[in-house]
């Protein structure tokens, strides 16, 4: 095969999974490891074509456990890295997640979201691992997720994924469901001197551990990236500013524990993107992903009513926007949490705006077909009377 | 001498298979022509006469669309 | 305005394809806003296969396809799947060598001899579709000729451009 | 002579009524040569379906047994039937355990379940089929895709070896290790057979056509051509062996791998269980 | 080595592993396999031992996923069976975890938790895997998690664990942290007539799959286990009444995501169990596990001073007590939350406490180390003043 | 004479004193002939300490490049450093990259990601420690236990044959392959050395004591006992392939299984993004 | 009443040993309720060991020792520990042989020369840890002579019993 | 003839490790009587000048507490 091309500049109409493998080569993912699986598997087919092009590496791997362990290894070889999967085999790279959590180590996790649980339905959509993304791992930590609900925000949320990866030095979710990444929508690609990227600060030139704050600094560290004389200790055993292991100091392990996530917690503003779009006494609508979709068509037609209804959608799903929705639940009549699952996040929505207001949820009419306005439309009105 | 036996219905059909075709040593199988309900044109045995029962085309054939019988008992080998 | 409109068939009839370049002439070349979806049975022969597009002047909100305000049916399988759920207005324009008689109820009914006039006329009854789409964009106008054809010959592979967009002139000539 | 009349039919689930595999698909050589195996061993050793457990992954591979068989199934996920298959014959040491599936769920993502499953002998048939290349997902490279061939993974070449999962097998320990390919149903069958009366982890490679994701990306397209090639380019492995390594290139060798007597371990649990239970009551 | 002995009836003195080890036998468990794993490895140690001796088998397998693999192979096999594990091997077995739901697998699944995230502090217990267990596998489902606070329990959940696992069909965790698993304590262990042990239904003889409604029965349906001529067809993926494989019908996906949820939360009242002790006005401590006792020192501290302070301990994790939780948040001055982790409960039970009285969380003053009663004192006063 | 003056303290990190493994462990021994190997290429080719990236897993034998090293190290998480190591690799193709680790590590939970990257092919160099056990959990049977032995999880002896670990990563495509003990402390520098020389996947086991876990199961007791046990079982790799089963029962084989060229992955893909780089420049 | 020990030395001096037999012996043999938790670092050598217990008439709620009452030292380094949370009326028992001088502020401080008595005059270095609990039982008296000594023919192995219980005899006497 | 340096520091014992005493050639090791800081009691050499500069002692220490120089330049072999 001859050298595979990017996209040009302009709008293109392609599915969402293509739309992804374009934003990553274009925030500048430089390693992909992988592992095929309905319905991601056009991302891996696509980014082996694009990636030697521009310099970068594909591997398939022998599992997805091996995948993410390898994009993990690549990160700290310096590279901007990535894998692209499905429920099932985010179940199989907890473990490491957890790992990436620890050890600080910038990574992008695509999860193309189908139906389960277990092997369940592969082709068809539904946001059922929105919960297992930031706590599927064993012990306390924290990641960023964020949820595109069109083909062009699968494009523009792995730029915004690597940029916050980099950032903060931590794993970063994309949670499209299989339906996005299926779906053809017109898709605007910019020019590359266009797109901001983020770049990891690296550890300066000379240091050895014993000189540094590689893991504890309550602000993003500088990350010691291998192959540059730096001696980086790296271990995901309990370990201190230095990185150096240990096992026996109470107060080392609370912060071996605590700042990884407290250093994202202390960045939410910059993380927590909603969109909200309604007024003081409106029910408002909280949703995400593919049904938010449905929400705002909801809404929409619910205002061409006259009715007050007003939408929260949510664009990183963790952190939580906790703040967004308590605000939300404040001014709010009535909250109806829409979501393309059984409720997985309702328990942390409602958290959040139970003390403020009423709080229903409504699920699909059927797992694995997305709400249609009509239905929604219906509960609103069910909860105005 | 064997008695072969078809099922066209379950045969995915000369021209997406053709297996039976292939490994049959007599050359015996061609198209049927006739499209079956699931879409395929199954096969047809020209001489039907000239099969030596050596079941190539049953064991071969991967929808247990064929049978082939010997007679006088012989065993499939 | 939102237009929903469902393009189906049984598998190799090229009706995803044909929706996939419907959604493409309209975004592309037309500055409309398109949604398309899709699916299909895993069988090689004989199942079915149908493409969802809404086109809008605005951003497309809610995705799929509820009520078609267009139905294009290759196949009699097409007929009975999605018959029912065309809009009372709806417009039905059908491979007319492959459903005999549309249900009665649609009075908006189109024929076009797609798979003959593919195999007789083009000699390449992979063609079929583009013909479908011709008829489609003759009788709705929902994405306009030019927008079409322009989409046609960045889908299909060199070399095949013009038959297909013969196909797509001819589809247009011919639908009743 | 309605369908019901096939020979094999007596082991098949009434109601699935044909296979979902693509036309011309080894899968279905595959699943017959299980069957007409069982049928030899029901006609001279009086084995029926009940007296089997059958256990397969996920990938086309593994939909031989899973519906089509009328037995106990268990269709797990993907790469782990062969664990799942340890806990049900340590479970029910008196039943056949046999396991169908892919290269890919075997060897690829199940591979570290393949190797210790062949040291631990544990008394397995273990099937998997080797078409090259991911089916199911539509055309990926499996650990066993030929070098240099361009698939929809590796669209500048495949640049990792083929992998020789019946040697690799052998070495880890199995008793009985055999290949043959869809070219070779009598072969297979036989093996089969053999792995089942082998009280042990039996290990059976058939090399198999995937005619749509394999003939696609290899560019032999059908699957006549594809059993041709098995045709031409099989060897037997007593031949092979008498051969270099550049020779060889592009051989599919064939045969029995190793065939050896060793420990059992779900009847090592049975006798230890007894002596153990005698000390206890 | 000679056949090992189960412990005789009686009082002992022994640590909470061992506890559960026996508790295991108890139940009937006939099947274990597992990997060694600390805090958990004493108990593959002991069942090693023990199972032999009462015609069980134990296998050590070569990693985690064949652990769960064969449990649940074992299990259809027609033992009782389990595993024992850390975090970092429950987050290994996530996706295997998901097909026991899916399959409806009686499997009892024991994790001794440790201080996390990834390798932490193995020796260190900390109840970090609370939400991991519920909801860490992809799609939706439902599992049933029971949360011990002393040896005695790890005995006594055992056995409810096992019954509870026969009698829904399904996987239920054991959760104790590594503190408990490792502290000795007095242990009752009864006769073995005394203990009322549940076996799961088994599909009548001679019956097939398509005579049998096997898995969406709303009811749990009987088990048609392996090697009884019943022709069980069992598949991970979306499948129907008769578990046979279907990825069309909408409904059937529905009722495939569903049922098995539904069938847990429908016996829920059967399932859910707390230790409540609270009056009208009480400052209510929720709190599970180990630290369910520091919540108990300290409200009995409090009364000894007068002050009006209640308790909920959370006996089990899922499902979910959320009825008993609102109950207790209806009548309390306030809730506060003690957790053995940084608040991972927390949403859950805010999202049941927030709509009646203010909640506020508590943490140990530095993870890996149990909340001693003075601090949890001072917050409640705190709280009342 | 201070500490610091052992000529291998200098590529080890200053603040780390002393080694946390039991005494007599073999692991300081596998320890120093990494850093002998590498000493010599230091004074043959100039290879330094900056020129590694060592990566290991968890247990006993995955401390031996951490702390202690004086080089970039990264500890993984339980069986997966070859994983971690093939993306370091991937992404810095020039530099050295080393995994040591145990055989629990390697060969049970983590045998996958090795017979994956022995067929791969890739540049990685791997020294698994064989102690015969795990020894970080407290004696638990690992895959690499003797047949019969007694250990804390097979209390009534261990029913499953030893893992020939060395022999089947030959036959899953490694092209440097040898296995030595702690009693050969010249030799497994040596191979280690060639290993790391070596373009390509190169795997060295080296059979080691683990007085304290290992000693206690199998009653051998001191590390100098289990080293002695060492030097009277190791035979020639070249003696024992004329030497029936029955003859090596108890054997332990060393020497090199396999020295050969093959092409490498890492080096492939160089050569891939050059090309591709041209053309699209 | 709530009864907080602490038995802390270096490993290998069996003071987690001494600590589960005082908790089996409460809880078997007195019918008192007890807790017990222990800690030691990884080092064979000169690393640290110490065992917790909590005694109750009561079921133990919180299982922790937060400031004991009890103290048993068979090293400095346990000192050095432990002694700082001694309650201020608490018991300290120290083996003489390690510890030169106990810290001033403790009051009711307790030698026995465990180390030596045990290679002395039971030539057995290893039952210090039996002299240690002898004296604590003497002077404490939080669990009987009785259950003492039946936790301890329990616990050691086959053969063991009568060095150790000498040793715990001998402690009863020594303690100062 | 060669010079060993002991690091009695780092050794972890003629008890619990002693393999110096095992792998010298010239049975040169033994206790030294004296406990060392981490509670070991390291090994010494008895008859320094009967070294032949083998290293085996060196190349078999786990714990860094050897070091032979050979002299005349030898290298480590
Ligand atoms: C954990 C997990 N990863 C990936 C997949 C997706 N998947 C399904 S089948 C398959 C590969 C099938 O290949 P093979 O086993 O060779 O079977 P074939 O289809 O070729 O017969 C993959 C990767 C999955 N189902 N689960
Ligand atoms: C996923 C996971 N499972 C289990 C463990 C517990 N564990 C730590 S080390 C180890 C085995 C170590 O054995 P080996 O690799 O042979 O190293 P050794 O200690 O013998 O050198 C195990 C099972 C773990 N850390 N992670
Ligand atoms: S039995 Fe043999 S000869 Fe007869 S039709 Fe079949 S293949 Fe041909
Ligand atoms: S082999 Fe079978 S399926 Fe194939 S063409 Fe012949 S009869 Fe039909
Ligand atoms: S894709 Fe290939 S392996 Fe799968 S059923 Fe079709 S031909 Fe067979
Ligand atoms: S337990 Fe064994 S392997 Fe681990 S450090 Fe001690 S002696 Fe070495
Ligand atoms: S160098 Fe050789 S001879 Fe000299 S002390 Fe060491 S082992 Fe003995
Ligand atoms: S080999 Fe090293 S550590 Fe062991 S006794 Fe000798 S000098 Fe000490
Ligand atoms: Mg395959
Ligand atoms: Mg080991």
């Amino acid at each position: 095969m001859k050298a595979a091309v990017r996209l040009k500049p302009g709008t293109h109409f392609i599915e969402g999974n293509l739309a992804l493998a374009e934003g990553a080569i274009a925030a500048g993912c430089r390693f992909m490891a992988g592992y095929p699986i309905t319905p991601a598997s056009e991302i891996p087919n696509r980014l082996s074509q694009l990636l030697p092009t521009v310099g970068g590496v594909f591997l398939q791997t022998e599992d997805e456990i091996a995948a993410i362990c390898s994009a993990i290894g690549a990160s700290w070889a310096g590279l901007k890295a990535m894998t692209a999967t499905s429920g099932p085999g985010v179940s199989l790279m907890q473990e490491n997640i957890g790992l990436a959590a620890s050890t600080e180590t910038p990574l992008v996790i695509v999860d193309v979201m189908r139906f389960g649980p277990s092997t369940g339905v592969p082709s068809v959509g539904l946001a059922g691992d929105v919960v297992q993304v930031a706590r599927g791992s064993h012990g306390d930590y924290q990641i960023i997720a964020l949820c595109p609900e069109s083909p062009q925000e699968m494009y523009d949320h792995m730029i915004r994924a690597f940029n916050l990866a980099e950032r903060f030095r931590c794993p970063v979710f994309v949670l499209p469901d299989g339906f996005i990444g299926h779906m053809r929508e017109q898709v605007v690609i910019p020019p590359d001197q266009e797109i901001e990227l983020a770049q990891r600060k690296i550890a300066p030139a000379g240091t050895t551990p014993l000189e540094r704050q590689d893991f504890l600094d309550p602000e993003v560290a500088p990350m010691p990236v291998f192959g540059r004389g730096r001696q980086a200790h790296v271990t995901s055993s309990c370990h201190n500013g230095q990185g150096m292991r240990n096992l026996t100091d109470p107060e080392v392990m609370h912060a071996f524990a605590t700042m990884p996530i407290e250093k994202i917690l202390r960045h939410r503003d910059q993380i927590v993107e909603v969109a909200a779009d309604y007024a003081p006494g409106d029910v408002v609508i909280v949703a995400y992903g593919t049904v938010a979709r449905s929400a705002r068509a909801a809404a929409q037609a619910a205002r061409a009513q006259g009715l007050a209804v007003g939408t929260l959608c949510l664009k990183t799903l963790w952190p939580f926007a906790d703040q967004e929705v308590a605000a939300a639940a404040q001014q709010a009549r009535a909250v109806l949490v829409l979501e393309n699952n059984t409720g997985q996040m309702l328990p942390y929505i409602k958290a959040e705006a139970a003390a403020h207001c009423p709080v229903q949820f409504l699920g699909p009419r059927l797992l694995g077909q997305i709400h249609e306005p009509n239905a929604v439309l219906t509960r609103v009105k069910e909860m105005m009377s | 001498m064997a008695k072969v036996t078809l099922f066209p219905q379950a045969c995915k059909g000369m021209e997406d298979c053709g297996i039976c075709a292939l490994v049959c040593p007599q050359h015996l199988f061609t198209s049927s022509g006739e499209m079956n309900e699931a879409g395929y044109v199954p096969t047809r045995l020209t001489e039907p006469e000239e099969c030596t029962g050596c079941q190539s085309c049953m064991l071969s054939c991967p929808d247990m669309a064929i049978v082939v019988v010997k007679e006088k008992g012989e065993e499939a080998s | 305005m939102r237009t929903e409109l469902t393009i189906a068939g049984v598998g190799g009839q090229g009706s995803i394809t044909a929706g996939v370049i419907l959604g493409a002439a309209a975004v592309t070349y037309d500055h409309q806003y398109a949604a398309q979806t899709s699916a299909y049975s895993s069988e090689l022969r004989g199942g079915f296969a149908a493409a969802w597009v809404v086109l809008s002047e605005e951003p497309v909100l809610y995705p799929r396809v509820i009520a078609p305000d267009v139905l294009v049916a290759q196949a009699q399988d097409s007929i009975e799947r999605f018959a029912k759920v065309l809009k009372p207005q709806g417009v039905l324009i059908y491979d007319s060598d492959m459903i005999a008689q549309p249900p009665a109820q649609i009075t908006r009914a189109h024929p076009v001899a797609a798979t003959s006039l593919a195999r007789n006329e083009m000699q390449a009854a992979i063609v079929a579709n583009m013909i479908m789409l011709g008829a489609l964009c003759q009788v709705t106008g929902v994405v306009s000729p030019g927008a079409l054809e322009k989409a046609i010959a960045d889908a299909v592979p060199q070399g095949k451009q013009e038959l297909n967009l013969r196909a797509f002139a001819l589809g247009r000539e011919r639908v009743g | 002579m309605s369908l019901a009349e096939h020979p094999l039919r007596k082991y098949t689930r009434p109601h699935v009524k044909k296979t979902t595999t693509c036309p011309g698909c080894g899968n279905g050589i595959v699943a017959q040569a299980i069957l007409w195996a069982i049928d030899e061993l029901n006609r001279e050793e009086g084995l029926s379906m009940d007296d089997f457990v059958f256990v397969s992954g996920i990938g086309c591979s593994a939909w031989i047994p899973s519906p089509l068989f009328a037995a106990d199934t268990l269709h797990t996920t993907h790469g782990r039937p062969i664990a799942f298959a340890t806990g049900v014959k340590l479970g029910l040491p008196r039943q056949k355990v046999l396991v169908a599936s892919g290269d890919g769920d075997l060897a690829a993502i199940g591979g570290n379940h393949l190797i210790h499953a062949a040291r631990r002998n544990i008394d397995l048939t273990v099937v998997m089929v080797n078409n090259g290349i991911y089916g199911m997902t539509g055309g990926q490279t499996a650990p066993t895709t030929p070098r240099g061939l361009n698939t929809i993974t590796s669209p500048y070449g495949t640049m990792e070896p083929e992998f020789n999962v019946a040697a690799m097998v052998a070495a880890a320990g199995a008793p009985y290790v055999a290949r043959w390919t869809t070219y070779h149903p009598r072969q297979l069958k036989r093996a089969i057979k053999k792995g089942i009366q082998k009280q042990g982890f039996s290990f059976i490679e058939a090399i198999s056509q995937c005619p749509v994701q394999y003939g696609r990306v290899s560019k032999l397209g059908r699957a006549t051509a594809i059993l041709e090639h098995f045709r031409d380019h099989s060897l037997k492995l007593a031949k092979a062996r008498e051969m270099s390594e550049e020779e060889l290139a592009g051989k599919i060798t064939v045969g029995e791998f190793c065939d050896r007597q060793a420990p059992e371990l779900a009847s090592q649990w049975s006798e230890l269980r007894a002596r153990l239970g005698k000390e206890q009551g």
